[in-house]
Parts: structure tokens; C-alpha cells; sequence
């Protein structure tokens, strides 16, 4: 899992390994390790594997990236 | 795209001359340049710079973190907004990176034959970027405390 | 001030900086640099260029007249954009005489401290510039004919 | 008076001269000397010493400026 900006700083690291399951469970996972991670996770987007994924039960298997995306703020 | 540099075109009409992500400053009259053409009766840009407060706080330093895709974003947003509007040409520039007070993190420039078109291109076209780009923006504020904008 | 040269202040805020009617060539980077301003979040700029055709006819020379009383009434438009918008720094500037294809005949540099006011003032001055300001466009186009733009 | 743009186009000189009356007068005046001034007339705003003016009616006194302004096409 790839995290920017505020979710990074939230979880301290630019990646973390997570084990597969669901995009639920793995964000379930992160934020039971990092407390931090759960104050930004409302407002996150997500990719998976390069595609847009809003829906929790989306399996996520072994060696897909998914990347966390907070709230935009360019320009 | 994201890492090939920027994309340039030079095709006849409704051209995207410029839709780049960069670390270095942005010129906007270079900007300016890239869309002119004999047949534009308007050109509008628009230079999104920073600011030295937000929000009533003093801002001491700044960054913007990009996405690996933002240029490749960029080149879509740019390609609907050129959909959508009569454009002539048009360039498109975000900055990423520490970006010192005054300078510009956004300018985007459009040429269109008639002048409501190009305030109308060039407003969908920043908004459009607002929205879809996925670049953040880290402020570090003068009594040292920091944010993530648009993070609660 | 129709005679006495461009009309510049340097006031703390909603600065007028620059409302002029010149024969000569108007650079839209100096225009812009003018207005630049650390409290500045956006800067939207117009620049209305003279073209190669019009309604499909090409145009050869092209040349604009301006009423004595040009530069004060863009001294008055500027100031009432001025009082409608939230405006940092503000700078117009209106050419008169011969002017080449693809150079501007108006240029409009709006800075503002968030771009969806920087937009509206600047489409609102341009507007305001084309309703009141008294100056006129004589065309001649390939075929040897000419006219009086908007004049039936 | 002084004729700008078109107007002046249509009369073939930037002043002419001519007796006092009102804004009305003045104008027919010009309009049976100059034929096609009649054309352009009917589009053009008028200066009455420096001030707008629509009345045909308003007097125009001796030594009086009129300007005749065709419709602006700036910028």
C-alpha cells in the first residue's frame, strides 16, 4: 500500500506491506497499527492497481498495489 | 506520461500545446506564447500563485506533492476541457515541490477566436485541474505548525 | 488624463496600477508583472489580439480610433471594477492606431486573493471596456473593402 | 461639431461648422449637407460639451462642442 501526502505523514511511511484480503480489511489493517491513519482514512480516496476503487468489499490480492489519495489541493 | 516529460503537440486545431507537471518554476508569459495564434481573438490565463497567508496565518514554506499519474491526469483534463470548449489552443502547467511565496504552483492559458470562450475555457479548465489532479499542498506556517490543505 | 500619460498609482489596495489608452505595443507580461502582489492567490489576464479574419473575411490592416476622452473613461471603468470586486491590483491598457495581426489591441491583468474573483472581475472589465470606452475599429480587409466595426 | 470613426467617414471631414439651434437641428443640418451622414446617424451617441446627450430637443448655444460618436468597438 502507497500513501501520499497527509496519509503518509499520518502512517509515518511512503509504503506499507499489508496481507491481502478485501480493500476493507487492508485499510482495517493499517489503522490498527497506525492510530493516526484512522482520522484521515474518511477523506481518502483509493486506487487500486491504477483504477479508481470506492467499494470496501473489492478483493485485493497478493501483490496489488492499492494507493491511498487524500483530498486533492493542487493549483 | 507521468514520466516522459511534457506532452507536446503540434497538431492543427483545438491543440494542447502544453499539459505538464514540473519541479521547475513555471513562466507564465511562456505560458502566454504557446497558445498564441493568428486566429485567436482571446487569450486568457490564469497564474495560481502563492500566497504569503491562509486562512489569516502567515505561510513560511510550501510544497506540493504530486502523484506518479498527475501529468497523465493533466493531459485528460486538459483533452475534456478541449472537448468541451471551442479552443484554439491551450497549455496547462502544475508545479510540485517547494514553491517559494509569489511563485506560481498553476497557470493555464487558452486562445479562442471570441472572448466569453476563453474565460469560459480557461475558469472550467482550472477548476477542472482543482478537482481532478492528485497533487497536495503541504503548508508550514510561521509559528512552525504545518497542514495538509483540505485534510480536516 | 486623456493627455497627461498613463494613469499609475501605487495606493496600499484595489490598486489601480495602470489605466491607459497607447499607440504603442502592449506587452502582456509587464502588464501582469504589474499587477503581482505577495497577497495575490490568482491572477487572470486578457488579451484581446487583432486576427487575421472576421466573419470569415480576411482582414488586411486594421486600425483603432479613440475618442479624446478614451483614457479617463478607462480610468472611470477601472475604478468601478474596482468597487464591484474584491480587487488586489488591477492594470488596463487600451492601444489606438495601426495594429498588426496577432498583437493586442487590449490587454487586462486582474490579481485577486481566489481565482473565482479574479475571473469575474476580469471578464467584467473587459465587458465594461467594450460598452463605454469610445474608441472604434476600422478594418480594410484583401479585397480592398473596408469598414467601421459594429457600424451597419 | 466633431465627427469621429464613421461618422466622420460619412461626412468626409473630423469638423464641421455649423449655426446654432438644438441637438435636433444641428444634426438635420449636417444630414441635408452631408447625404450620407443620414445612414450612420440613427447608431451614433452624442456629446453636448463634454456631456452625454439624447434630447433632440436640448438647445445647442454659439461657440458649443457636439460630438458625434458612432457605436464603440474597442478591444
Amino acid at each position: 500500500m502507497h500513501l501520499f501526502a497527509a496519509a503518509r505523514a499520518a502512517v509515518g511511511e511512503p509504503m506499507v506491506t499489508v496481507e491481502a484480503g478485501t480493500l476493507g480489511s487492508v485499510l482495517d489493517s493499517v489503522a490498527s497499527r497506525y492510530s493516526d491513519f484512522a482520522r484521515v482514512r474518511p477523506q481518502c480516496s483509493y486506487l487500486l492497481d491504477e483504477v479508481s476503487c470506492t467499494d470496501p468489499s473489492t478483493p485485493v490480492g497478493d501483490g496489488s498495489r492499492v494507493d491511498v489519495l487524500p483530498p486533492f489541493a493542487g493549483g | 506520461m507521468a514520466d516522459s516529460g511534457p506532452a507536446v503537440n503540434n497538431g492543427p486545431m483545438g491543440e494542447i500545446r502544453l499539459a505538464e507537471v514540473t519541479e521547475k518554476v513555471i513562466d507564465a508569459p511562456t505560458m502566454e506564447r504557446l497558445v498564441e495564434d493568428d486566429r485567436a481573438g482571446a487569450i486568457v490565463s490564469f497564474s495560481g500563485n502563492v500566497r504569503d497567508h491562509d486562512h489569516g496565518r502567515s505561510v513560511a514554506t510550501l510544497d506540493y506533492e504530486g502523484h506518479p499519474s498527475a501529468e497523465a491526469v493533466l493531459a485528460e483534463v486538459a483533452k475534456e476541457i478541449e472537448g468541451r470548449f471551442d479552443v484554439i489552443a491551450l497549455a496547462v502547467s502544475h508545479r510540485v515541490g517547494p514553491i517559494p511565496i509569489g511563485e506560481a504552483a498553476l497557470v493555464a492559458a487558452v486562445a479562442t477566436a471570441h472572448r466569453g470562450e476563453a474565460f469560459a475555457a480557461c475558469q472550467a479548465l482550472v477548476d477542472l485541474v482543482k478537482e481532478k489532479l492528485p497533487v497536495w499542498k503541504h503548508q508550514v506556517f510561521s509559528d512552525g505548525t504545518d497542514e495538509w490543505v483540505n485534510c480536516a
